[in-house]
């Protein structure tokens, strides 16, 4: 991993050049060291290189990358939010996590003498996490959104800095219990890195194993939701089913439903035996089965099918330059997964799914993710050939002073920035696929009804809790 | 009846003089609404005794004056309006210059509205007509004289009189045919008859704003003072219904079908067509006028209706049919003077009747926003108040065209059926958000909470016409059967004379019982419910203050319709969003419902006939003089090529 | 459809929930105040055929007004504790 | 009275006051059952009843007599609904008159009721229902007036208790006209007691409540009101659809013994009909119900064509 120090209009070319020569934008952050305050950019190439540009503040404010890369428009408003560093040329820098602050500072205008505004959340009815959306409206039909979420914020990134490493686990993995495991790897393998540690293969195939439990649990959820979202009970009913299955087999697997407590830093303690192995087989066998006859009769359900096209879209070139990632990218044809380029992990010769029709619509989103289902349950009865036995990670090179681990979450790229403070935590980023995919939702709900948004958010599916953090 | 007759006829018109002195203006107002009253009194009791007075019609050219049935119906109408406007007025009109000249041409209005009733031959019932239309343009004029109120009242001149060439034509035709007042003299079928009909149907239905002639409506009525408002939409537009009952109904005999035919299909456009635009409106006065439209398309509906069952043999359905019109030219003068009326009192409280910037009125002014709601209730077509008794009428009066027309025939009376049922349910979403946005939620602008009820006599107006709606929709079944029996063929078997409605062969509307019902369980209810609750609480926004950007604006609130007819309609948008250095600076909208009458029919139309007719630009002086000079040039034109045999 | 159909018949069969005790009506309504999302996914299951929550006469619904309970999850951060206090 | 109208009079008010809400009670558990669930039973709806009835009321702060007044004319309105509609050839008059035109009335007043509360209550959410509602109630007076016309036609009166007997007996199947106008009710059941595909009952989403907006901002014994009078419109347009619309036998006995059958069969098949098809898209709904209020014009012209 490269990291360039620049400053002022060094930092913003470098960024620009990088962007040019097809790196792509991960995660921006900021962060006080003794010389002032940072801000620290990662950016990665399709073969999974990672470089950091970071820039100190002078005084305080940096040049802003948002116009060479919008998807940086969140990193920017939260690093000024919370670490109070300007960006030149970001303007309006409207609040994020700043709550305090008037409608019109974090309200887009809009003109218009019929144009008004719907306000839904932060609570909502029915069972849903906390966040506000500032719609404007002409009656049905939506001018433009305005997401302001962080209602959930807790601190969990201040709250971590200053504890062991392995202690801060705990904290930054708890952001979310949607992508526990997803984001527990990230960090652990941030740690790693800054540790200078290495994963063994069957370190490998552990935190493989959760991360696609994980995602079984969390794909046959993102399909009852959408059944949920246009109210065809049947489906909702049948594949909430195969949700509580599958976390129940989380249950006998790890001792938690969300899989809580299965990863550290620095090695691995799950521990499964033969028998639960092979229940686990069967359980993901019967899962397999079970949800691809559901899927069938969902697609043979007509009014079903007739819901999802042509509402919701994101195209590839949005895509691109919001910075989506995850099921949201590759539906519309952004081809993207990070577990092309995971040496940490065991994903061997794996292969990316890629849909028919990318149209980047609700529709593509949904059949995207029953298309990755059926990888994932392959690459688990690989996987769980034997039994699990604790393992630790093996030194292999010097440490860092920063480390990064990037995964494949559920909902998309998930990167972690651990910065060290001695044996400690001096800065943790965590930058999930939510984090990454809201202003998209946001994009792809314009020019679309009221009604239909519930179902776009849905084909989305996006945690709140480990955006807030 | 002639004492009545004539001390009408003299309290209007002394009334109107007494109008030309500031201090006298409120006496010369109620002189007149008592000249009103009475001649209201002579048009009751020819209804009930059926009795006529004066002269009956006569096919020649001297002037013929008299009062039967029909004449009564409307004269009761212009009573029931007129009076609480002039009371009305009698605390509105300012006493300014231009006040009393209102006053003096009110009177002149009304004067001429009556003599197109009274009138019995057909000379002096085109002058009056022409007086009819011009006198208001004189009202509008003598208002603030702004550019845009010049170019209406040119317009609503200009299209009035390209339509009203119609009614000349008919008139005439039929005088020369002998067929005023003798239904026997045209045969069926023959051309003269045919077009005696289009003639009427285009002249009557210019001045009742039928689609496509409607366009000068929405201009002209809501520009004038609030009681002229309601006398034009009010009045005015029953005095056309009237012009197409005599020449349809009375004097054409017996028509062919396609006559019915083409009035129920001008009558569902305009229903339809009329609410449809009324709803896309933001200016109150405006939206009031496009539901004139709609009404009197209602009114055509009941008299294609009847013209159908008549041809079909079906003697009695044609004049329940009739009837139904007839209740329902009545109904909507009521409640549409109480809107207009309404409307002239907010607009005096808050300063302006943009719907988006009302709001709060109900708590502001409880009773004149009271009596509105009243009114849009009774328009919008609710159980127990009167549009609903006439709506339904008209609706068995549909219904029943299947049952006896054939199957043509048939088949358009149920087309008509599902336009009047879809236009009685976009009359309620144009009159709940109506009352929405005037009477309810919070006020929308700083002049708006400043708002006080007005002077007893505007107030008690708007009252009394908000009993007149109760009233009429509690005992509609004693005035029905006498509107029945205006049916100049003969019938066998009677409408009961009891309160509610009761149609021999089918259903009833028993108001009365629907009344009772209705209130005793409601009150029922009320008092079950008891009077424990809690502290009230802001409204939900899921956690979020309510603010105002958060209010509902008028197209937003029809929105949807708007989105579900936009094959239809063609509405216009424009949504831009502006980003600038990877940053959404700010979305802009802009949406429009264009007429599609005006843009695809008129448009055209007008340009090329403004630059041929230049000239016509001299109309545009706005002084009294010329119009008159205008007008008795023309009379004595026509007059003089009747003579020479030029026409007719 | 009528697999699916067929699949939760047989389904509802092979779960044995034990019979309501007492079923009465209670309407809840749910306020995320800074959950770590596990509460709401455990809470979405909660309805489905494998717990049926309904079968007590329990119900999520639309409005606060309508609501006997508030169910709180989360440590009530520092920004939804105003619009708590709203509900 | 004879005795018979007397207790076809008694099983009226009884049936329509009391049991209505079984019928959402019979049809809530049947779902439950088609999708795998065990259910809270049938007689839920009165248990939510009994539980409203005891909570004390709330204002919205602003508001006036047309917030108090609604739910109030709206149960009022469907209590109305209820005498009107007979439940069998022969029901007696009870005072209302038993006329189908007047009972789109009463349907179309405690629609205005609801829609006019949300202008007071200024509440986004019960605008945004309210003006989907109108929107929809254009389409679905349309197909209602038409699909009653139908029956009407064939039986030569608007008088529900006339139409009843008028298409009694083997009518169904030999008038074609009466089973267009029967396709175009079913329309019209589904969007008058808001279920899918037209609303979606069971999931409480603000952005796509149609039904239910409305009715966001009452608590307590308003709310059983609504609640209540929801059973009701079920109650009504389900009964019209038994006894008009169904084969049903010639004879008030016979009529009314059949008559829970009918409706079971009714609920059973909303349930079902909820539990298989999904909410459809908002601006399709107006075209589903425009072209039931075609279906059912094409059943008066065939009435027009076979009686000509």
């Amino acid at each position: 991993m490269n990291t360039h120090h620049g400053s002022g209009s060094a930092y913003g070319e470098g960024i620009a050049a990088a962007l040019a020569d097809g790196w792509r934008f991960a995660s921006l952050h900021a962060t006080t060291k003794d010389e002032g305050r940072m801000v620290r950019t990662l950016l990665s190439s399709k073969d999974g290189d990672l470089r950091i540009e970071s820039v100190t503040a002078a005084p305080d404010s940096v040049p802003t990358i948002v116009d060479l890369c919008p998807a940086a428009g969140w990193d920017e408003r939260e690093a000024h939010d919370l670490y109070g560093v300007g960006f030149d040329g970001h303007e309006p820098l409207r609040p994020l996590i700043d709550h305090d602050v008037a409608l019109e500072q974090f309200a887009t205008p809009v003109q218009g003498h019929d144009a008004y505004q719907v306000a839904v959340g932060p609570i909502h009815a029915g069972v849903i996490e906390s966040g506000h959306f500032r719609f404007h409206v002409v009656g049905d039909l939506i001018l433009h959104v305005d997401a302001r979420l962080f209602y959930k914020h807790r601190g969990l990134e201040r709250a971590a800095e200053g504890l062991a490493l392995n202690d801060a686990l705990g904290v930054v993995a708890r952001s979310c219990s949607g992508c526990w495991a997803s984001n527990a790897v990230a960090y652990a393998h941030a740690c790693e890195g800054v540790l200078g540690l290495a994963a063994p293969p069957e370190l490998a195939r552990s935190r493989t194993i959760l991360l696609e439990l994980e995602r079984v649990w969390n794909t046959l959820n993102d399909i009852s939701a959408i059944c949920a979202g246009v109210g065809l009970a049947a489906g909702t009913s049948r594949f909430a089913a195969l949700v509580d299955d599958a976390r129940r087999l989380n249950q006998r697997l790890t001792g938690h439903r969300f899989l809580f407590g299965s990863v550290a830093v620095g090695g691995s303690t799950l521990d499964v035996d033969a028998s639960a192995i092979s229940d686990a087989r069967e359980t993901l066998a019967r899962i397999r089965s079970e949800s691809s006859r559901a899927w069938k009769a969902l697609l043979f359900n007509g009014s079903f099918i007739d819901r999802m096209p042509d509402i919701g879209i994101v195209d590839a070139a949005t895509a691109s330059t919001l910075g989506t990632v995850g099921t949201a990218a590759r539906a519309a044809g952004v081809v993207e997964d990070l577990r092309t380029t995971s040496p940490r992990l065991a994903y061997d010769d794996f292969e990316v799914a890629v849909l028919r029709r990318q149209t980047g619509d609700v529709q593509a989103r949904l059949e995207q993710r029953a298309l990755e289902l059926l990888p994932c349950l392959d690459i688990l009865d690989r996987l769980l050939d034997g039994p699990v036995r604790p393992v630790a990670s093996v030194r292999a090179e010097e440490g860092a002073s920063i480390g990064v681990g990037r995964v494949e979450s559920p909902r998309g790229a998930t990167t972690c920035i651990v910065e060290r403070d001695g044996d400690r935590v001096g800065r943790v980023r965590l930058r999930t696929g939510s984090y990454a995919n809201w202003p998209a939702v946001a994009h792809a709900a314009a020019g679309n009804l009221l009604p239909d948004f519930p179902l776009i958010n849905k084909s989305f599916e996006l945690c709140y809790a480990c955006v807030d953090r | 009846m002639t004492v009545l007759v004539i001390s009408g006829l003299l309290g209007i018109a002394v009334g109107g003089l007494l109008c030309l002195h500031a201090d006298s203006l409120a006496a010369g107002f109620i002189t007149q609404t008592v000249g009103a009253l009475a001649l209201g009194a002579a048009g009751l009791s020819a209804l009930v005794s059926g009795e006529t007075w004066g002269a009956s019609f006569t096919s020649e050219l001297t002037p013929h004056a008299g009062i039967d049935g029909l004449t009564g119906v409307f004269l009761l109408t212009l009573a029931l309006v007129a009076c609480p406007a002039l009371v009305f007025a009698s605390s509105y009109v300012a006493k300014t210059r231009r006040g009393r000249l209102t006053g003096v041409l009110t009177a002149a209005f009304l004067l001429s509205l009556i003599g197109v009733l009274c009138a019995r031959d057909a000379l002096s019932f085109l002058f009056l007509w022409e007086l009819m239309t011009l006198v208001p343009a004189a009202i509008i004029l003598a208002g603030p004289a702004t550019e845009s109120a010049r170019r209406t009242v040119f317009t609503y001149v200009a299209i009035t009189h390209l339509g009203g060439a119609g009614t000349w034509i008919a008139l005439l035709l039929l005088a020369h045919e002998g067929a005023i007042g003798n239904s026997t003299a045209l045969s069926e079928g023959s051309s003269v008859q045919a077009v005696i009909a289009v003639a009427a149907i285009i002249g009557f239905g210019t001045k009742a704003g039928l689609m496509p002639m409607h366009v000068w409506l929405p201009r002209a009525h809501p520009i004038a003072p609030a009681p002229i408002s309601a006398l034009m939409s009010g009045v005015m537009v029953a005095v056309a219904a009237y012009g197409l009952v005599r020449v349809l109904v009375d004097w054409i005999g017996t028509a062919p079908s396609w006559i019915g035919a083409t009035v129920l299909i001008l009558g569902g456009l305009s229903a339809l067509g009329g609410i449809t635009y009324a709803l896309f409106q933001n200016d109150l006065k405006r939206l009031l006028a496009y539901s004139t439209v709609e009404h009197l398309g209602i009114v055509a509906l009941g008299l294609g209706a009847c013209l159908l069952l008549r041809q079909h043999g079906a003697d009695a359905w044609a004049a329940f049919a009739l009837g139904a019109a007839l209740l329902h030219t009545v109904n909507h003068s009521v409640f549409k003077a109480l809107l207009f009326l309404g409307a002239g009192t907010f607009e005096r409280a808050t300063g302006g009747l943009e719907l988006d910037r009302l709001g709060g009125l109900l708590r502001r002014m409880p009773w004149s926003g009271g009596a509105f709601l009243i009114g849009c209730l009774a328009i919008a077509g609710m159980p127990l108040l009167n549009g609903f008794t006439s709506e339904w009428l008209t609706l068995q009066a549909l219904l029943h065209v299947p049952a006896y027309a054939g199957v043509w025939d048939g088949a358009l009376g149920a087309v008509a059926l599902a336009a009047l049922a879809g236009t009685m349910a976009l009359a309620v979403l144009c009159f709940v958000k109506v009352i929405g946005l005037v009477l309810l939620g919070p006020t929308r602008r700083t002049g708006v909470a400043d708002a006080v009820e007005p002077p007893p006599a505007m107030r008690g107006a708007l009252v009394a016409l908000a009993g007149a709606c109760f009233v009429l929709g509690t005992i509609p079944g004693l005035l029905f059967p006498l509107l029945v029996g205006l049916a100049p063929w003969p019938l066998t078997g009677d409408v009961p004379s009891r309160p509610g409605l009761d149609l021999p062969g089918t259903g009833t509307l028993p108001t009365v019982g629907l009344l009772v019902v209705v209130g005793g369980l409601g009150a029922l209810l009320w008092i079950a419910r008891g009077s424990r609750r809690a502290a009230p609480s802001p409204s939900w926004a899921c956690g979020q203050r309510v603010e105002s950007p958060l209010l509902w604006s008028s197209a937003g609130f029809t929105k949807p319709l708007r989105l579900v007819l936009e094959a239809v309609l063609r509405p216009e948008r424009e949504i831009e969003t502006t980003t600038l250095g990877g940053v959404v600076q700010h979305v802009s909208y802009e949406g429009r419902v264009p007429h599609l009458i005006d843009v695809h029919l008129y448009r055209p139309v007008s340009a090329g006939a403004l630059v041929a007719a230049s000239w016509a630009r001299r109309l545009q002086s706005g002084r009294l003089g010329t119009y008159v000079g205008y007008l008795i040039a023309l009379v004595v034109v026509l007059l003089v090529a009747v003579r020479v045999g030029a026409i007719g | 459809m009528l697999t699916l159909l067929r699949d939760l018949r047989n389904l509802r069969r092979s779960i044995a929930l034990p019979a309501a005790a007492s079923t009465g009506s209670l309407a809840i309504r749910h306020v995320d105040c800074g959950s770590c999302n596990g509460c709401e996914h455990e809470l979405t299951l909660v309805s489905s055929p494998v717990v049926d929550m309904a079968r007590y006469g329990l119900g999520i619904v639309a409005s606060p007004r309508h609501a006997d309970v508030l169910l709180v999850t989360g440590p009530v951060t520092t920004r939804m504790h105003a619009a708590l206090l709203t509900a | 009275m004879t005795s018979q109208s007397a207790s076809v009079a008694v099983t009226q008010i009884a049936g329509g006051l009391a049991l209505s809400p079984l019928l959402i009670g019979v049809t809530q558990q049947a779902k439950a059952r088609l999708q795998g669930r065990r259910g809270a039973g049938p007689l839920q709806p009165y248990r939510e009843l009994r539980r409203l009835w005891g909570k004390s009321g709330v204002d919205v702060e602003g508001t006036t007599f047309v917030y108090r007044l609604a739910p109030v004319i709206v149960a009022a309105a469907m209590g109305a609904a209820i005498l009107l509609v007979p439940i069998a050839t022969g029901a007696p008059r009870l005072g209302v008159g038993q006329d189908a035109l007047v009972l789109a009335g009463l349907l179309a007043l405690s629609r205005l009721a609801v829609c006019i509360a949300a202008w007071d209550t200024s509440n986004g959410f019960a605008l945004q229902g309210a003006s989907r509602d109108l929107t929809l109630s254009v389409f679905v007076e349309a197909a209602l007036v038409l699909s009653l016309a139908v029956a009407a036609l064939v039986a030569g009166t608007t008088d529900l208790s006339g139409v009843i007997a008028g298409t009694a007996g083997g009518h169904l199947w030999t008038t074609p006209a009466l089973a267009l106008g029967g396709v175009a009710f079913a329309l019209v059941i589904v969007a008058e007691t808001g279920r899918q595909p037209v609303d979606n009952p069971d999931t409480h989403l603000e952005l796509t409540m149609i039904y239910e907006g409305p009715v966001l901002e009452y608590a307590g014994r308003d709310q059983a009101y609504l609640q209540w009078a929801l059973a009701a419109r079920h109650w009504v347009v389900l009964v019209l659809a038994a006894q008009v619309f169904l084969p049903h036998p010639v004879g008030t006995w016979w009529q009314l013994a059949l008559l829970p059958v009918s409706l079971g069969l009714l609920c059973i098949a909303l349930a079902v009909t909820e539990t298989v098809l999904a909410k459809m898209r908002i601006l399709l709904v107006p075209r589903l119900i425009g072209v039931g209020a075609a279906v059912a014009l094409l059943g008066i012209v065939t009435w027009l064509v076979e009686t000509a």
